[in-house]
């Protein structure tokens, strides 16, 4: 079961290649090769495509102060229920707050949620897998049966237990999938390592006395990581969609946060009379998460070393 | 057979030799690259006369792969494609043949064999499935019948038991007799070529050994011609009637083996050569030297002025910069693109 | 193979066994125990009677002999009583299971269906516009929040052209959840697909097919669909155990009475033994899925089947 | 026909004393009766006794049934019976949940085959209007020849016959032939009208109302934001319960600063504008609630309780909150909770904003109803940390809740006062009506002058009804109870 | 083991675990049965022998890659064979490995410098300024160019690569060198130049050597002496002379005689062609290994597994056959 997991997350979610790229130590050619990476994914279209649209997001979500007509929860900002307008160009809730602004400030919680989940995710899946994979026998063992254990539970699950022991909040739910979500990342990571601990270059290293710390993060982690970024880059999506179902259970952002999942969830109460207080959240969830994946599959086709032209 | 005699007596004269099976002409495949396009061959023709084994050298990434895809219409469409030339067989041009007439001729009239046994099978098919389907696809037999022709072809190739391993996978057999297999599957339908693309590169001497001589016995009962592709000038040197050798995409030398060996009038060639030990020549370890050629293939997409081989070259003039020499088809079958080719076999006779 | 089959259950149970543990745990750490809940928002009873009722469930004991004792029960295939209606939480489990069993699978044929078709043709024709709309509609259909599809397909199937009813457990309820559930996974399964097709049209065994003088539809149908099948087959299980626990919005929207529902009720009821129910239940069948996988694994792989 | 009424949850049990929520006594009100039935007014009249006396200072209360009931299994409803369900609810081996609401009592005591005496040890002033509630209601007692009581059988003599239930799906009952209505508020004294009743559970209100749309639904609960539409709908009804017993309230975590100064309670109470908050989240179909509890419930009365609460007034909120040293540069930071449903975070949403007008920042909480119930002690119990408050809901048809509430140690073990104890504690033993009263409003005064409990607004959950037109005759008794004998499909 | 001696190897054993996936036995796989030589000083030892036979093990039990399973590795007198992994460090300054794949073996992320001097951290040799004068100083030594060195191995050619390699196996100046396959990967005109480069630094720095191929003639020209494995076991093991000038046991003729000759005119001599395939290391044959492919094969050689025996000269064979002169 497990190598096959991980074939499939491999196929789909990770490239093998590393990428090419330049400069003097270990971290610094990670990112100088990054640059070349990006260079090389950004001659992807949809690649392209996403980046442009997140740097909008990020840029909308950076500047929403400015851009929002009116602050996000402003009662009676115009009257309650309006269609969309000049003035309200996405309408006004049940309170009269415009849509258009909550729309923009919830950018910036979206790409928090993404950003936040993924990098709890990120940040222990890695380590376990990679521990994981570079340890072997019992260490190994243990941490792939707990990954197991944690993939088993649902995440609703966690993020009651996450709301019930810290209190419902948007950051909680963003602890919550973020948990939900390390046995993915700990897969990848874990299977990734493997395959760079059979190559070559770690037994050189080792045969040169290096120490475990050495070989860890010196050697195995920088080349574990472009396939992780693509991960991460589709996690981020995944991440905004579980948060939103998790706003939609009630068990996420709190209220008047203008979280697009909360929004959603709140909107569907007025499904009928108002549709644009759906509409305009789903839409933007829709294009934040395409923006994320259109993102990570360019990326990972263009370092596929099939994809030449 | 004159394929049996041209081995027995391989001074035969040119005149003598047999009518051509396959013609190459200026042959250019090309593929697209995210670094632009690269030529994997640029203009090579040769011709493939009946029953002679025709071997095709060169180093890793020269283009020997590509021009035995491109003749059997195999170059991955995109990012490869044929720009130009001809490959004549039976009065047809290959390269102008609709899918339909091509799934005709492949595995049929012109067979093929990959250097790597292991993966070039199907893992998840049974090796009967894969001989016999190839055979009934061309000859219209059953299945019971078909069977029982791949039963004989691996019998001819020396697996024991065939009967019992026709049910059995890839992963069951060794890679000797996967390569066996892949002779059988490709001998299957009597072929009237066969190319074969490194197809000892990846086994051991001993079993590489048998795979040739198989191949010779083949040949000489089948009397079919075989194109040799290679890295091995020890294996050119046992196998080949003739030897096109290639460089960076072009055909850079052509000859009978004995002329190629004895007077390379290629640098390159020359080089190849004199870099291999020769088992039983070594003096004291380190008494003598190999001879080493500096510098790298260049790449496809960033080929030099002039002559390819120039940077790489101890011969290397002005004019190799300037200009590309051209394929001297001269008089006789010994000819090579190289602008000082007449400077050189004197040189390699001497030091022989 | 029995040894085979041994070995996996053993671990497989072990893996059960901390699940049920942790989950208890977890479960636990949420404020709130179930007979404090049974009387919110009504007249109530004095402390010392909340007490008894929860001496009588046996809540008072100390979580682990809780725990043990659950286990003991268990393993004599006594998965306890809910605290809520005092039902039989096995009897429960399994008269919903097979609702759930029916939409996750028919989900899961509309999925395949759609995905497998989709991600095989823009891989054959990779690069292309078909390519290009394929895919796209792929993350399309990712990016939908289920919730957002099966309101949509609601009221537009169900309320405006009035073909299908709106809720309930027949067959004809079936369409639209199954629909919705299949079609946001449908994309992932597309993706795989065609990552996988793709990997194996360059693998050179495909090629030496070619070579042979097959004709082009044999090749893809007998050489590459097969031996690309294989990860796709792990991704179907992985996505069917995803199915049959994460499926609560849909099965919220159109009323669907499954498993994944149920639990989210027990956990809000805090009802411990349906939950750890639910959970023992839901680890059993991701057992069984992947012991399922790898039989299938290995009738698709003969390099597994038989070393 | 059938009559399909989509609701947002399941029941817990058919069994009324295993269960305590709403969805479930809803539904029991279909398939038993009590002794006695609110009218439309809330008090206790006959229903299956057609009598009742009270003597020995209310220690011993005496029934007579009226004859002819059948049970749905054919036996005829008599004294053993009740006796039957009255031993069954206050036995010692699996007592009712609601043991203690029966009050005190001693014995029940066979006088004849139609005639039953209780025997309680204390006056108890509620012990007649919970006889008519539908946690008294009378299980025949061949029931106890069932092992499944309560999951796959119940045998009452209500209006319907429990026929199947599946779990989280539907419960169905088919009518009862031989019903004779004695009580119940509704213009048909016999047999429903039709042929069954199912109820159904859909979680999603968006779903209910495309069902109620295509006819697939009778009834169902709406979603709150729907009513308006509805309403203008000629093919649908919407109904509103009067009198639910419900209500609404806020209180607060007193054993810590901010809450622990009766000020800070007031200061919230004034800063939030009720009224503009109802209208602008349930529009009219919630009420304003001034009492600490509902209308309709024994002692309400918004003129006593209007003498003693903090109308709205924004700057006597922040001169309370200036003395406690809150100002602009320093904000009082709280939690203001609630659970899900029922459009209350939308509540809590327009308190927030009024209360940030006085500069108290909310920050709000939703979570599930366990969750809250659990937080509420908890934050009681805790000695640091910010304010907290929350939007709390509790239904019952008599003031004795307050003494669930707000008697030490109290259901939350938040406020209380030795004054409020013993008042409480009188209230429980006091029979005579007018006595009875001024007790309760003795309480009402100390709650809501120390702003111990806020009173927002009644009913709070599961009150509306929309109604297809094509099924007419629906009508919701007093507390909330629907009944669907009347209703023609 | 003479005084002399950098590395003896006694009677070392690995076995793997293999298998134990569905309808499938786990069996043991013995890849090395008991492997005895030693390597003097300045000398290079050819180990030859066909695919699967167990010679990249040998090389990683002796750079303790591999835990042997039993037996003795001896360096300078140290038995490292149960070394655990600390006190293996300082060893690793006497015994280096070049691996053959040069791209795999070089860590894609790091500058060749860092790559090269890396071991100079590791064992605290030398740091800052030093450290790269030294690293410099070994890049001039094995052919690359100083101003190289904030080059990262893609940018290198398949030969330089490979030079990389030894410049990191040399520059903590060890004794001896275990080199697995080092030109194998190599196209020919580049083989060469590592092959003389080798030679070179071999003699200047009198280094020992393992040279591990499977191509003869290139071990014909760098070793000293040669041993043939077969299958976990050296089947034959002397100077060079002898072992390409004389062999004695079959294998090593049958293999001798399948290396194709550059030369069209030598074509038509006799060859030994041996039938059949290698037997698989999890279920070897009985007796002697060799006995399903060997030509000569009695009825002792399919019960008995024969010794390896000295043969005189210091030449050693394993064969209960006493072959007639050779025929190569
Ligand atoms: N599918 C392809 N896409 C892009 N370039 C290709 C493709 N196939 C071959 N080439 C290029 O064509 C050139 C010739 O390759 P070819 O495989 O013919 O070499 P070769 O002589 O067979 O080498 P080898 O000995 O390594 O097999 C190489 O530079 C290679 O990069
Ligand atoms: N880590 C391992 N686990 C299991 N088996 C192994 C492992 N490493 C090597 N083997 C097996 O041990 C045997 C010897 O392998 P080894 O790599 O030493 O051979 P080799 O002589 O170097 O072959 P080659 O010429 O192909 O490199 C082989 O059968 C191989 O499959
Ligand atoms: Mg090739
Ligand atoms: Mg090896
Ligand atoms: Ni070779």
């Amino acid at each position: 079961m497990q190598n096959r997991l991980e074939k499939a997350i491999a196929l789909a979610g990770a490239a093998h290649t590393p990428a090419a790229g330049v400069a003097p130590s270990g971290w610094a050619v990670l990112l100088r090769r990054m640059g070349r990476f990006w260079r090389s994914a950004m001659s992807n279209r949809g690649a392209r495509v996403g980046m442009v649209l997140v740097t909008v997001l990020v840029l909308v979500a950076f500047f929403a102060p400015w851009i929002a007509p009116y602050p996000p929860d402003e009662m009676g900002a115009g009257m309650s229920l309006l269609t969309p307008e000049m003035a309200y160009p996405f309408g006004t809730d049940e309170f009269g707050r415009d849509i258009f602004s909550r729309v923009i400030w919830g950018a910036r919680l979206t790409i928090q949620v993404g950003v936040i989940a993924v990098g709890i995710s990120l940040t222990v899946g890695t380590l376990t897998g990679l521990v994981a994979g570079y340890a072997g026998g019992w260490t190994e063992r243990i941490l792939m049966r707990l990954v197991d254990v944690v993939f088993s539970f649902t995440e609703t699950l966690i993020a009651l237990a996450a709301v019930a022991v810290l209190g419902p909040s948007l950051s909680n739910a963003m602890i919550a999938v973020g948990i939900a979500a390390i046995p993915f990342y700990a897969r990848v990571a874990y299977s990734v390592t493997l395959v760079e601990r059979n190559r070559a270059y770690f037994d050189a290293a080792y045969v040169q006395g290096a120490g475990h710390l050495r070989l860890i993060f010196l050697h195995l982690l920088p080349n574990i990581i472009p396939p992780l970024i693509v991960v991460a880059t589709l996690g981020v999506s995944s991440a905004v969609l579980a948060a939103a179902g998790l706003s939609f259970l009630g068990l996420g952002a709190q209220p008047p946060s203008p979280e697009w999942g909360a929004m959603l969830s709140a909107g569907r109460d007025y499904f009928n009379q108002a549709p644009w207080i759906m509409i305009y959240p789903g839409v933007a969830i829709m294009i934040t998460v395409l923006a994320f994946n259109l993102l990570g599959d360019g990326i990972r086709e263009a370092l596929d070393p099939r994809q030449t032209v | 057979m004159s394929a049996t005699k041209s081995i027995e007596a391989p001074n035969d004269e040119p005149a003598t030799r047999p009518a051509p099976v396959l013609e190459v002409r200026d042959l250019c495949t090309e593929f697209r690259t995210k670094a632009g396009v690269g030529r994997a061959v640029d203009g090579v023709s040769f011709t493939l006369h009946e029953g002679e084994i025709l071997a095709i050298v060169g180093e890793s990434g020269s283009g020997k792969s590509v021009t035995s895809l491109s003749i059997m219409g195999l170059i991955p469409d995109p990012p490869g494609r044929i720009a130009g030339g001809s490959v004549t067989y039976g009065g047809r041009d290959l390269t102008r043949l609709d899918e339909k007439a091509l799934q005709k001729l492949r595995g049929n009239e012109i067979a093929m064999i990959f250097q790597e046994p292991m993966t070039s099978l199907n893992p998840v098919l049974s090796i009967g499935r894969q001989m016999t389907e190839g055979i009934r696809q061309h000859t219209g037999m059953s299945e019971a019948e078909a069977r029982k022709h791949a039963v004989e072809m691996m019998r001819r190739v020396s697996i024991p038991a065939p009967e019992k391993r026709l049910g059995e996978y890839p992963h069951q057999f060794s890679g000797g007799m996967l390569q066996r297999i892949m002779i059988a599957i490709a001998m299957s339908c009597s072929p009237r070529v066969l190319i074969a693309d490194e197809p000892t590169t990846a086994l051991d001497v001993t079993i590489q050994a048998q795979i040739l001589e198989l191949m010779r016995d083949l040949r000489a009962t089948t009397g079919a011609s075989i194109m040799l592709i290679t890295h091995d000038m020890g294996v050119v040197a046992e196998m080949a009637d003739r030897v096109v050798v290639m460089y960076a995409g072009r055909k850079v030398e052509e000859g009978r083996v004995e002329d190629i060996f004895a007077r390379p009038r290629h640098p390159y060639t020359r080089g190849l050569l004199a870099a291999l030990p020769v088992l039983g020549t070594a003096g004291e370890v380190g008494g003598t030297q190999l001879n080493e050629i500096p510098g790298v293939v260049p790449a496809l997409t960033d080929l030099p002025n002039g002559c390819r081989f120039s940077d790489r070259c101890a011969l290397s003039t002005d004019k190799c910069l300037a200009e590309d020499p051209p394929f001297a088809d001269r008089v006789g079958a010994h000819s090579a693109a190289c602008w000082h080719s007449d400077r050189l076999a004197p040189t390699m006779e001497a030091t022989s | 193979m029995a040894s085979f089959l041994a070995q996996r259950l053993f671990a497989a149970l072990l893996t059960i066994l901390v699940t049920t543990v942790a989950v208890s745990m977890l479960i636990h750490l949420v404020p709130g125990d179930p007979v404090q809940i049974m009387y919110a928002q009504s007249q109530g009873t004095t402390p010392e009677q909340l007490e008894e009722v929860r001496a009588r469930l046996g809540l008072d004991q100390p979580l682990m002999v809780q725990y043990i004792q659950y286990m003991g029960r268990v393993l004599q295939g006594d998965l306890g009583r809910t605290i809520r209606g005092d039902q039989p939480v096995l009897e429960l489990l399994l008269a919903r299971l097979p609702n759930t069993l029916i939409l996750a699978t028919s989900a899961l044929v509309i999925a395949c269906a759609i995905g497998l078709v989709c991600g095989f043709v823009a891989a054959y024709r990779r690069g292309t516009w078909l390519d290009t709309l394929l895919m796209t509609s792929a993350i399309l259909g990712v990016s939908m929040p289920h919730f957002w599809l099966g309101l949509i397909l609601l009221f537009y199937f169900a309320v405006h052209l009035q073909w299908l009813p709106v809720a309930g457990s027949g067959a004809a309820n079936l369409v639209l959840p199954a629909v919705t559930l299949g079609v946001t996974n449908a994309a992932i399964i597309a993706r795989l697909t065609r990552s996988s097709m793709i990997d194996v049209f360059d693998q050179e065994f495909i090629r030496t097919a070619y070579a042979k003088g097959l004709p082009r539809a044999l090749v893809l149908y007998r050489h590459a669909l097969r031996a690309g099948l294989v990860p796709i087959v792990t991704m179907i299980g992985l996505q069917f155990t995803y199915m049959m626990g994460g499926a609560i919005v849909v099965e919220n929207v159109f009323g669907w009475n499954g498993v994944g529902r149920m639990a989210i009720q027990a956990i809000f009821q805090r009802d411990y033994p349906l939950i750890q129910g639910f959970i023992l239940m839901f680890a059993v069948v991701v057992v069984l899925v992947s012991v399922l996988m790898d039989l299938l694994y290995a009738w698709l792989d003969p390099r597994i089947r038989n070393r | 026909g059938d009559i399909i009424w989509a609701r947002d949850g399941d029941i817990d049990s058919l069994d009324p004393h295993r269960a305590t929520s709403t969805l479930s006594r809803q539904v029991w009100y279909q398939i038993y009766d009590s002794l006695l039935e609110f009218d439309d007014s809330g008090a206790p009249v006959p229903n299956l006794a057609k009598s009742w006396e009270i003597a020995q200072d209310g220690t011993l209360v005496t029934f007579v049934l009226n004859e002819g009931i059948t049970c749905h299994d054919g036996t005829p409803f008599n004294a053993d019976d009740v006796i039957w369900t009255a031993e069954r609810a206050l036995g010692e081996d699996n007592p009712s949940l609601t043991k203690s609401s029966w009050g005190d009592i001693g014995e029940v005591e066979k006088i004849d085959d139609l005639t039953v005496a209780f025997h309680l040890a204390t006056p108890f002033g509620a012990f007649v209007p919970f006889m008519a509630d539908q946690f008294t209601s009378m299980l025949c007692d061949s029931n106890a020849a069932a092992d499944d009581f309560g999951t796959g059988s119940a045998i009452g003599t209500g209006p319907w016959k429990f026929a199947s239930w599946t779990k989280g799906a539907e419960v169905v009952l088919e009518k009862n032939p031989d019903y004779v209505n004695y009580g119940r508020p509704i213009d048909n004294p016999g047999p429903p009208l039709a042929d069954r009743l199912i109820m159904r559970t859909m979680p999603e209100a968006q779903t209910r109302m495309a069902g109620l749309r295509t006819g697939e639904l009778q009834v169902i609960v709406p979603p709150i934001q729907e009513v308006k539409s509805l309403q203008d709908d000629p093919g649908v009804e919407v109904y509103v319960a009067q009198g639910t017993g419900q209500n609404m309230f806020l209180q607060f975590a007193v054993n810590r600063p901010p809450f622990d100064d009766k000020r800070a309670r007031q200061a919230v109470s004034h800063a939030i504008d009720k009224d503009l908050a109802i209208k602008v989240v349930y529009g009219d179909i919630v009420e304003r609630q001034y009492c600490p509890i509902s209308k309709g419930v024994f002692g309400n009365d918004p003129e006593f309780c209007k003498q003693y609460d903090q109308d709205y007034d924004p700057e006597k909120a922040k001169a309370l909150l200036a003395e406690l040293g809150y100002g602009p540069d320093k904000p009082m930071e709280v939690t203001l909770a609630t659970w899900t449903g029922d459009s209350r975070e939308r509540m809590l949403q327009m308190l927030q904003n009024q209360l940030k007008k006085v500069n108290i920042v909310a920050n709000i909480e939703v979570m599930d109803i366990g969750t809250l119930n659990a937080r509420d002690t908890q934050e009681n119990n805790k000695a640091e940390g910010p304010g907290y408050m929350d939007l709390m809901g509790w239904t019952w048809f008599d003031p004795d809740l307050l003494y669930l509430l707000w008697h030490s140690p109290g259901a939350y073990q938040g406020f209380q006062t030795p004054e409020l104890d013993k008042i409480l504690e009188d209230m429980r033993t006091t029979v005579d009506p007018d006595a009875r009263k001024e007790i309760v409003h003795a309480a009402f005064k100390i709650l809501l002058e120390e702003a111990g409990q806020v009173p927002i607004y009644t009913p709070g959950w599961s009150w509306l009804y929309a109604v297809s037109a094509d099924a007419p005759g629906f009508k919701i008794g007093p507390f909330n109870r629907a009944l669907f004998n009347a209703i023609d499909h | 083991m003479t005084a002399g001696t950098i590395l003896s190897v006694r009677d070392l054993r690995k076995s793997f675990d293999v298998g134990g996936g569905l309808l499938r036995k786990s069996g043991t796989l013995q890849a090395v049965g008991g492997v005895s030589f030693d390597i003097g000083p300045g000398e290079t030892l050819g180990l030859v022998g066909e695919s699967g036979c167990g010679k990249s093990t040998v090389g990683k039990l002796i750079m303790k890659l591999h835990h042997p399973s039993d037996g003795a590795i001896f360096l300078r007198g140290v038995n490292i064979a149960g070394l655990s992994r600390r006190a293996m460090t300082p060893m690793w300054r006497k015994v280096q490995t070049i691996f053959q794949d040069p791209y795999s073996s070089l860590n894609p992320r790091m500058s060749a410098g860092a790559i090269v001097g890396e071991a100079l951290t590791i064992h605290r040799i030398a740091s800052g300024a030093e450290k790269t004068r030294r690293v410099a100083e070994i890049f001039e030594k094995v052919g690359l160019r100083a101003d190289q060195m904030g080059r990262f191995p893609h940018e290198f050619s398949g030969g330089q690569r490979q030079r990389l390699s030894i410049a990191r196996a040399l520059i903590v100046e060890p004794e001896l060198i275990v080199a697995d396959e080092p030109v194998s990967a190599l196209d020919v005109s580049i083989q060469a130049s590592v092959i003389n480069l080798l030679i070179r630094l071999q003699k200047e720095m009198g280094l020992s050597m393992l040279f591990i191929s499977h191509d003869m003639s290139v071990v014909e020209h760098v070793s000293h002496r040669v041993a043939v494995m077969y299958l976990g076991r050296i089947v034959e093991i002397g100077s060079r002379r002898r072992i390409f000038g004389d062999p004695q046991h079959p294998y090593t003729r049958a293999l001798l005689s399948a290396v194709p000759v550059a030369d069209p005119a030598a074509r038509r001599r006799e060859r030994i062609v041996l039938k059949g395939d290698v037997p698989s290391p999890i279920d070897p044959p009985p007796g002697c290994h060799f006995q399903t492919r060997c030509p000569f094969a009695q009825d002792i050689c399919r019960k008995v597994l024969p010794d390896l025996l000295p043969t005189g000269g210091g030449h050693k064979v394993a064969c209960h056959v006493r072959m007639p002169d050779a025929v190569a």
